[in-house]
């Protein structure tokens, strides 16, 4: 198969994880579109990795990392989300704007 | 010699470093700044007679120490023709601010004199430095001590005036540094006398790093467009401040032009010069026309020291020795003139509380008589009376336009030297308008006790206006000192 | 193939980590009184103390992680020397001021000083990684404890606030610039700096021109949030104001440093062929980023928002030199910059108020603080005092101005005038007499500010040690 | 070496006078007695010696140049020495005896004014500036006395500065003669730049162009105008007549007025024809114009300051006719009489309290030495046998009417014209201060501007001293150079003079109370206006002036002024606009950042 499918495949699913990070107002949904654009990262990744036959296979190992810097995001952002919660009962995305200029 | 040079600044740097420290100091504070500024006179005075007439052209008592070799910068300093009047000039009216400021007690005197130090140290250094960047560095000390001179002891509007003249002077250093290191760029030296010596760069940078370097320093002088900074800086300023900031700030600007723009950079000197020749002129006028028309006596004379600028300028750009010779002769004399007429205005202002025309009513000469005869010999003497400092200034600046160097067009400066003149006629115009407004006309007898001159304040004065005679009478005095240095850098036989 | 590790040349990192472990341990198991908040502060400082003399006693190039044919991961010479003793130096003052933060007692002890030293461990090795999968890691190390240092304040609206923030757009910019990466890799095939470099150099691959430009532009990007580069700043006030003022000056200056040493090595190392494209971006990125950071200080009363614009302008003036791509012009700036900063956020930190006003007459009521903000803002806004600002503009305006970006020059010069009206405007507050009363602050954040403006002092008076170090 | 001390004696004098004459310092009528009476020494003495000097020079009349230094300005070099020559001696022989005369008069003619000690101070240094010019061996050196000269007119002129009119006449003096300085100082550069120095012994001997001769001596023409009052520079001396008399005597008649007409007769060689044309053309005009003028003048100081406008453009006609000795003759004969003719006129305001003829008449009685002195002036205007000015009027019309230069019908007719309305003003002035009814009547204390009031008795002999000494050159002058006398000019002039007096005797004769003026009938307004000239500089040069320096004003403010604060509000007006994008929605920062990214991307392939 060539390289181009893979690659077009995670254009894709990166420009979903973009329009779901900058449409939905739950910040939750928030998080999990930026979950996609990280896997569409891996896929391109992997699918370079297996098209370039390196023999340091530096693709697949990265993607290890990204998948470990994806846990740990999503570990400290739903924490974060939790504190919001907490405090301003609401975890609308764009209503949080008590920080603006003045 | 060059001990002398660095006990010049060191002395300052210390005396305002003492005066930081918490302690005693605080109630001594002016009589601290006089011991400090009058062993500072005495140095120079000392550097005056140890320096070698003879050899006036060449650079002496040269300091060059590496000061960051990362960046090429030295601490190389000197003294020769052009900076030896100024920097005498520098420690006289400091020395004789603090004089003034010995008779009247001011608020917050520790700050004051603090600035005053600094101040000083800043201007001295300008005139010593001999490497771009050390010219830069003093250039830019000077910025700060003023900002707070007019911010914190001046008038109502201080703060916007204060808020103006550093941001307008900071932007004309910034380009200056800009061209600076352009000139560093293409010839990869710092040092002024070797740049000044060989010429490595091309027509065009050298054009190019004249305009920016000009645009930095004419911030400065004030030339005619840049200079809207430099009245509502007097108006505002206390008496201290105007008298430094007309008699010594105004002549880095022009200081740089004689030694940084002119030497380095001859064929950019060459291209601009019917440009800086024009925009002198205008300035010339405009601020004669600009005095005729003004309320408030501050104004007057800052507007005044533009136009004595634009005669500076001018022979700035005429290019010629004895062109540069009447800049550098205006410079000094201006210092004296001006800063002896900002004394007299401040110290109506002290006794009036105003210094707009119309309130401070007419007839000084009956009221305050060594006040206005005081005031009447200073704007005779600004006027450009012969025999007196001002004239040789000017006269020699329209000589210079009549006959300006070869490549000049001669047509356009004739034009220049009759719109000088005729400058002149409205300086006169205006300054006799100021006197009878003022010392002439009806005072109704003795009015309340508002006393003359002080004995504290006629030391301050009477060293000014001796020394305007002087120069007034005994032109070569300093046309000695700087024509063989003029002459080396135009390479004019 | 096994690869032998130089312990020494690892030894920083190492040394923060194992003591982030231990002051993580020794919260769980002692008791949580004063004394032990005090000396857990002692303990994360002497492990930084002994991380910056193993950097300083590093001397020459040392390799380590290498794979024989491609080249090493972890190499440290002389600039990654340097961006780490200011990593380390910034992380003691943010540590003295954090003692003063933790004093008010509701934040947990033990995780704080866990994260910090975990962010500074990343930031050490950022400048000694030579390959993109260790540039990734270590920039994230340096961002994800940030986000949690901000959100650690217990029933903090804002903090929470800004940490959400902070984190959202710091994820987005990674998973931007992980899609860069994986771009380039699938273009050169590597993923050592060199190699890529390498790689580009032959011109034979047909097409891969707009692919490498686009994914050099999203690895960038990721470096372009940490230094809050213009597209990339929105986040810098709101954060800086909700965080806590350690966490802020962290951000300020040790995440900027690693996002430039991130920056710096990215296209001086692997993408120096590519230059032609990303030296004009870079030099129009700056010059907004500079006006923008300018122009929104302007009107700024809160100080620690003024103070985040200023670094964002800061930033601007140190991006300037990288697009002539000589950066070592950028890294004597951030030093200087560093010093001057954190003096500031020392005493905003050590004198805290909602508004500029509240600092009116500073100098006469506490004259110590008063003089020190002063002299940190005269040396931020380049004026003679603070020869340290001074010297810094001079090295990056020599560098603008003989790399021939003439109107970078001239946009700078501008720029340096609007920041210096806010700068003054400040520190004028700070003379004026006026008598307000003023909060007690506690020990530590005195000597933050001591030795913050003791550094900025020592930069200004000789400024030729600092550039001499960098060679 | 005697020269330079002629200079600097009066210089000291002037130095002394201003610092030392009040010692202790007190404004009380005892202290103020004191200082006056040191004062006066102060004034007088060096005057005097400097005048004793001037005659034992013209005694040895030996022509030599002392030189002080050589002041190198890079360019030209300016040479400040002082040169003795013929001409130079007999100008300094006449401004020293009259600056003595001056100095004696004021001391009784300032007497208990409490600023006497400034006063004869400036009559000092205004001496000798007048001696500096009158020995200048360098044109730049002649220059610095020149400008010094005037400004020591404008401060006696405003001596008794409460009184604004005065202050304002002080000033239009400066002005107008400073205008014209600037046209002498261009003069000097073309000439010095021509020869290659500044010495006047070196620009006689240079070869200079045709064309850049006419150049400078044009423009020197300019200051010369300025100074010695030509026609387009004169409206100030009528004005100038606000100083106290003495001042008149001096400056305005004596010594400042004739220095440009001593420059013109010290560089005549330089002098071209084209130049002596348009001397002439001015000179003729100016000449019977001053004359109309001064017979419509109701102001006895105006009468005699018009008086020396036409007599001064008589000179220059006669420099312009060629004969320069003859001008140089009248020029001292003039100085001698038009002297003598405001002491008198003085002794006679002082005595009636007011400058207007309207007031004076029948003092031939009360006042018989001032009638005898004033009698011998008017004769010497008008040029009666006896008086010098009948020699000095003969030598001018001798000359002129031999003159080759090509307006001579012109220079000849208005002389001659001139000379019959010299004798109709002259003799009005005469006949109605001294004849008639005597209209003395109880004026109240004068405002400070007019000169005090005496009760009826003769002038004070310190006043009278001086009048007789100068009537005596005023008579006797005109025999020292009987030379070549020519009876047949002298006739004519006697006879047309004569009967312009006669006309007005007559006239006169019908109604003794009623002024002669009326003979002008329909040009009495214009003539005494001096033909509107005043008001056309007024509306032609000052007001539009002082508009401009107003719009100047304006637009300084508006304009570069406004350029400047608008930076400032462009700048803070962007930051509130990009404040809007800082509104706190986090979703705002990423879609900026991800937009950002895109366009970046899009650039850098564009780009690439």
């Amino acid at each position: 198969m060539h390289v181009v499918y893979p690659a077009v495949v995670a254009a894709l699913l990166f420009s979903i994880g973009v329009y779901g990070v900058l449409a939905r107002r739950n910040t939750i949904l928030v998080l999990m579109s930026v979950e996609l654009m990280l896997n569409a990262v891996n896929l391109n990744l992997v699918a370079f990795d297996v098209w370039l036959r390196d023999m340091l296979h530096s693709g697949q190992v990265l993607t290890l990392f990204v998948i470990v810097i994806a846990a740990a995001e999503v570990g400290i952002g739903l924490a974060i989300v939790l504190a919001v919660f907490r405090t301003r009962k609401a975890i609308e995305f764009d209503r949080l704007r008590e920080l603006g200029e003045p | 010699m060059s001990v002398l040079l660095v006990a010049l600044l060191l002395l300052p740097l210390l005396g305002a470093a003492a005066l930081l420290v918490p302690g005693p100091l605080g109630i001594v504070a002016v009589r601290f700044g006089l011991a400090v500024s009058g062993v500072v006179f005495v140095v120079a005075v000392a550097v005056a007679s140890l320096f070698d007439y003879s050899a006036a052209g060449r650079v002496q008592g040269t300091v060059d120490l590496p000061w960051i070799p990362w960046l090429g910068v030295r601490f190389h300093l000197g003294i020769d023709g052009i900076s030896l009047p100024l920097v005498v000039l520098t420690a006289l009216l400091t020395l004789l601010c603090l004089v003034y400021l010995a008779g009247h007690r001011p608020t917050r005197a520790r700050e004051l004199v603090f600035a005053l130090l600094v101040l000083e140290l800043g201007m001295i250094g300008t005139f010593l430095s001999l490497d771009l960047l050390l010219f830069f560095v003093f250039f830019e000390v000077v910025l700060i001590p003023m900002y707070f001179v007019i911010a914190v002891w001046g008038g109502e509007g201080r703060r916007r005036a204060a808020y103006k003249f550093i941001l307008y002077t900071l932007l004309g250093s910034a380009v200056l540094l800009v061209g600076l290191l352009y000139v560093w760029a293409q010839t990869g030296t710092l040092d002024m006398v070797r740049l000044a010596a060989g010429h490595p760069m091309g027509r065009t940078p050298q054009i190019l790093a004249f305009v920016a370097i000009g645009l930095g320093l004419a911030v400065k002088t004030p030339m005619w467009p840049l200079h809207t900074w430099l009245p509502d800086a007097h108006t505002e300023a206390p008496t201290v401040g105007s008298v430094l900031l007309a008699g010594v700030l105004l002549k880095m600007g022009t200081y740089g032009f004689a030694r940084v723009a002119i030497p380095i950079l001859p064929e950019g000197a060459a291209a601009v010069a019917p440009w800086l020749g024009a925009l002198a002129v205008v300035g010339i006028v405009y601020g004669a026309l600009a005095c005729l028309a003004q309320r408030d006596l501050k104004r007057l004379i800052a507007y005044s020291s533009v136009g004595h600028m634009g005669f500076v300028l001018l022979g700035f750009a005429t290019l010629t020795p004895v062109g540069i010779n009447a800049a550098l002769y205006g410079n000094v004399a201006h210092g004296l003139i001006t800063g002896l007429l900002f004394f007299l205005v401040g110290a109506l202002k002290e006794r009036y509380g105003t210094s707009d025309l119309d309130r401070l009513g007419s007839g000084l000469l009956g009221r305050l008589p060594h006040v206005a005869s005081l005031l009447t010999f200073a704007a005779v003497a600004s006027l450009g009376l012969p025999g007196l400092a001002g004239f040789w200034g000017e006269m020699l600046a329209l000589q210079g336009a009549y006959a300006p160097a070869a490549g000049l067009p001669r047509g356009l400066f004739l034009t220049f030297m009759v719109i000088g003149g005729l400058g002149a006629v409205l300086t006169a115009a205006y300054f006799l308008v100021m006197l009878s407004r003022l010392t002439h006309g009806p005072w109704g007898g003795p009015g309340p006790t508002i006393h003359d001159a002080t004995p504290i304040e006629l030391t301050a004065w009477v060293p000014l206006v001796v020394l305007i005679l002087v120069f007034g009478v005994w032109p070569s005095a300093l046309l000695g000192l700087t024509t063989p240095a003029v002459q080396a850098f135009l390479g004019v036989p | 193939m096994i690869q032998s590790i130089d312990y020494w040349a690892i030894a920083a990192p190492l040394i923060l980590a194992l003591a982030a472990g231990l002051v993580l341990l020794l919260d769980a198991f002692l008791p949580a009184r004063p004394g032990v908040r005090a000396a857990l502060g002692c303990v994360t400082l002497a492990a930084l103390v002994a991380a910056f003399v193993v950097v300083v006693a590093q001397r020459g190039v040392r390799e380590t992680f290498c794979v024989p044919s491609i080249g090493c991961s972890y190499v440290v010479d002389a600039t990654t020397i340097v961006f780490a003793g200011l990593a380390l130096g910034a992380g003691a003052v943010v540590v003295l001021l954090s003692m003063a933060q933790l004093a008010e007692g509701d934040i947990p002890v033990g995780e704080w000083y866990f994260l910090l030293l975990a962010a500074l461990a990343g930031a050490v090795t950022l400048p000694a990684s030579r390959d993109l999968i260790m540039l990734v890691v270590a920039l994230e190390l340096v961002s994800l404890p940030v986000v949690a240092l901000t959100a650690l304040r217990r029933y903090d609206g804002r903090g929470a606030e800004a940490a959400l923030k902070l984190f959202v757009v710091s994820v987005v910019s990674t998973a931007v610039m992980l899609f860069g990466v994986s771009l380039l890799y699938g273009v050169t095939g590597a993923v050592h700096l060199d190699a890529i470099a390498a790689a580009l150099a032959q011109p034979e691959r047909p097409g891969a021109g707009p692919v490498v430009a686009v994914g050099a532009v999203m690895v960038v990007a990721g470096f372009g949030f940490k230094i809050a580069a213009v597209p990339f700043h929105f986040w810098a006030a709101d954060v800086y104001q909700g965080a806590p003022i350690p966490v802020a000056a962290l951000l300020s200056v040790v995440s900027k440093a690693a996002g430039f040493a991130g920056l710096i090595l990215l296209l001086t190392q692997a993408l120096p062929s590519e230059s032609a494209t990303w030296t004009p971006i870079v030099a129009v990125l700056a010059a907004l980023t500079m006006t923008v950071g300018n122009v929104l200080a302007l009107r700024q009363i809160h100080p620690v928002r003024l103070l985040a614009w200023s670094s964002v302008a800061q930033s601007g003036y140190i991006l300037a030199p990288v697009a002539t791509t000589d950066a070592q012009a950028a890294t004597a700036y951030l030093v200087f910059y560093a010093a001057m900063n954190l003096t500031a956020f020392a005493v905003v930190m050590a004198v805290p108020h909602d508004t500029l006003d509240g600092y009116r007459g500073l100098v006469s009521a506490r004259p110590v603080a008063g003089l020190a903000l002063a002299f940190a803002l005269i040396c931020l806004a380049g004026l003679p005092p603070g020869l340290a600002g001074l010297f810094a503009k001079v090295v990056v305006f020599r560098e603008v101005v003989a790399g021939g970006l003439g109107w970078l020059a001239v946009v700078m010069a501008v720029n340096t005038v609007i920041g210096l009206y806010y700068y003054i405007a400040w520190t004028a507050r700070l003379f004026t007499p006026a008598d307000a009363t003023r909060p007690a602050a506690s020990g530590p954040a005195w000597i933050a500010v001591g030795v913050a403006t003791a550094v900025a002092v020592g930069f200004s008076a000789a400024p030729q040690f600092v550039l001499a170090t960098l060679g | 070496m005697i020269v330079s001390l002629v200079v600097v004696l009066p210089l000291a004098g002037a130095v002394l006078g201003l610092l030392l004459s009040r010692r202790p310092h007190g404004r009380g009528p005892a202290e103020n007695l004191a200082a006056n009476k040191r004062a006066a020494w102060f004034g007088v003495l060096p005057t005097a010696l400097s005048t004793a000097l001037i005659g034992w020079l013209a005694w040895e009349n030996t022509p030599s140049t002392s030189v002080l230094t050589v002041i190198d300005t890079g360019g030209i070099a300016i040479t400040a020495g002082l040169e003795v020559a013929e001409l130079s001696v007999l100008t300094a022989m006449l401004v020293g005896v009259v600056a003595l005369a001056v100095q004696v008069y004021s001391v009784g003619y300032m007497r208990g004014e409490s600023r006497y000690p400034s006063f004869s101070a400036f009559i000092s240094l205004f001496t000798s500036a007048m001696l500096l010019v009158v020995f200048a061996a360098d044109l730049l050196v002649l220059y610095v006395g020149w400008e010094i000269m005037g400004l020591c007119s404008y401060l006696l002129v405003g001596h008794w500065w409460e009184e604004r009119a005065n202050s304002r006449a002080a000033i239009k003096a400066f002005l107008v003669t400073r205008l014209g300085d600037v046209g002498f100082l261009f003069g000097i550069f073309v000439l010095g730049f021509a020869a290659g120095s500044f010495r006047v012994a070196d620009i006689l001997v240079a070869d200079i162009p045709e064309s850049t001769l006419v150049l400078a001596t044009l423009l020197l023409l300019a200051g010369v105008a300025g100074k010695s009052a030509q026609v387009p520079l004169h409206t100030w001396l009528p004005d100038a007549m606000a100083g106290p008399t003495p001042i008149s005597a001096l400056i305005h008649a004596a010594t400042m007025v004739a220095a440009g007409i001593f420059v013109v007769a010290r560089l005549y060689v330089l002098f071209p024809q084209p130049t002596l044309d348009v001397l002439g053309v001015a000179a003729a005009i100016g000449m019977l114009g001053a004359a109309l003028a001064a017979f419509a003048q109701t102001d006895l100081k105006r009468v005699l300051a018009y008086s020396t406008i036409s007599q001064l453009a008589y000179m220059a006609a006669a420099l312009a006719g060629g004969a320069r000795d003859a001008a140089v003759f009248h020029l001292v004969t003039h100085g001698a009489f038009k002297a003598l003719l405001f002491l008198c006129a003085g002794a006679v305001i002082h005595h009636v309290g007011s400058n207007l003829l309207g007031h004076m008449g029948g003092l031939r009685r009360p006042m018989p030495m001032t009638f005898w002195a004033m009698t011998v002036g008017y004769a010497a205007l008008i040029g009666l046998p006896p008086a010098s000015g009948f020699f000095s009027k003969d030598a001018i019309l001798y000359g002129l009417e031999r003159s080759s230069s090509p307006i001579q019908l012109l220079l000849y007719g208005s002389a001659l014209l001139t000379v019959g309305v010299t004798g109709a003003y002259a003799t009005r002035a005469w006949l109605m201060t001294f004849f008639g009814t005597g209209k003395i009547q109880a004026l109240p204390e004068p405002a400070p501007g007019t000169a005090h009031v005496f009760d009826g008795r003769e002038a004070p002999l310190s006043m009278l001293w001086p009048m007789g000494v100068l009537a005596i050159p005023a008579l006797l002058l005109g025999f020292t150079d009987a030379g070549e006398f020519h009876l047949a000019p002298a006739l004519t002039a006697l006879v047309v003079a004569l009967l312009g007096a006669a006309f007005v005797y007559v006239v006169w004769r019908g109604a003794p109370e009623r002024d002669p003026a009326r003979l002008l009938g329909a040009f009495r307004d214009p003539c005494e206006q001096a033909f509107y000239v005043d008001r056309l500089y007024a509306v032609v040069f000052v007001r539009p002036v002082l508009a401009l320096a107003r719009g100047v004003v304006r637009t300084d403010d508006h304009v570069v002024d406004g350029a400047v604060r608008g930076t400032g509000r462009a700048a803070v007006g962007l930051s509130g606009l990009t404040r809007h994008l800082q509104n706190g929605n986090a979703q705002l920062y990423v879609t900026g950042l991800l937009a950002g990214v895109l366009l970046i991307a899009v650039g850098a392939v564009v780009l690439g």
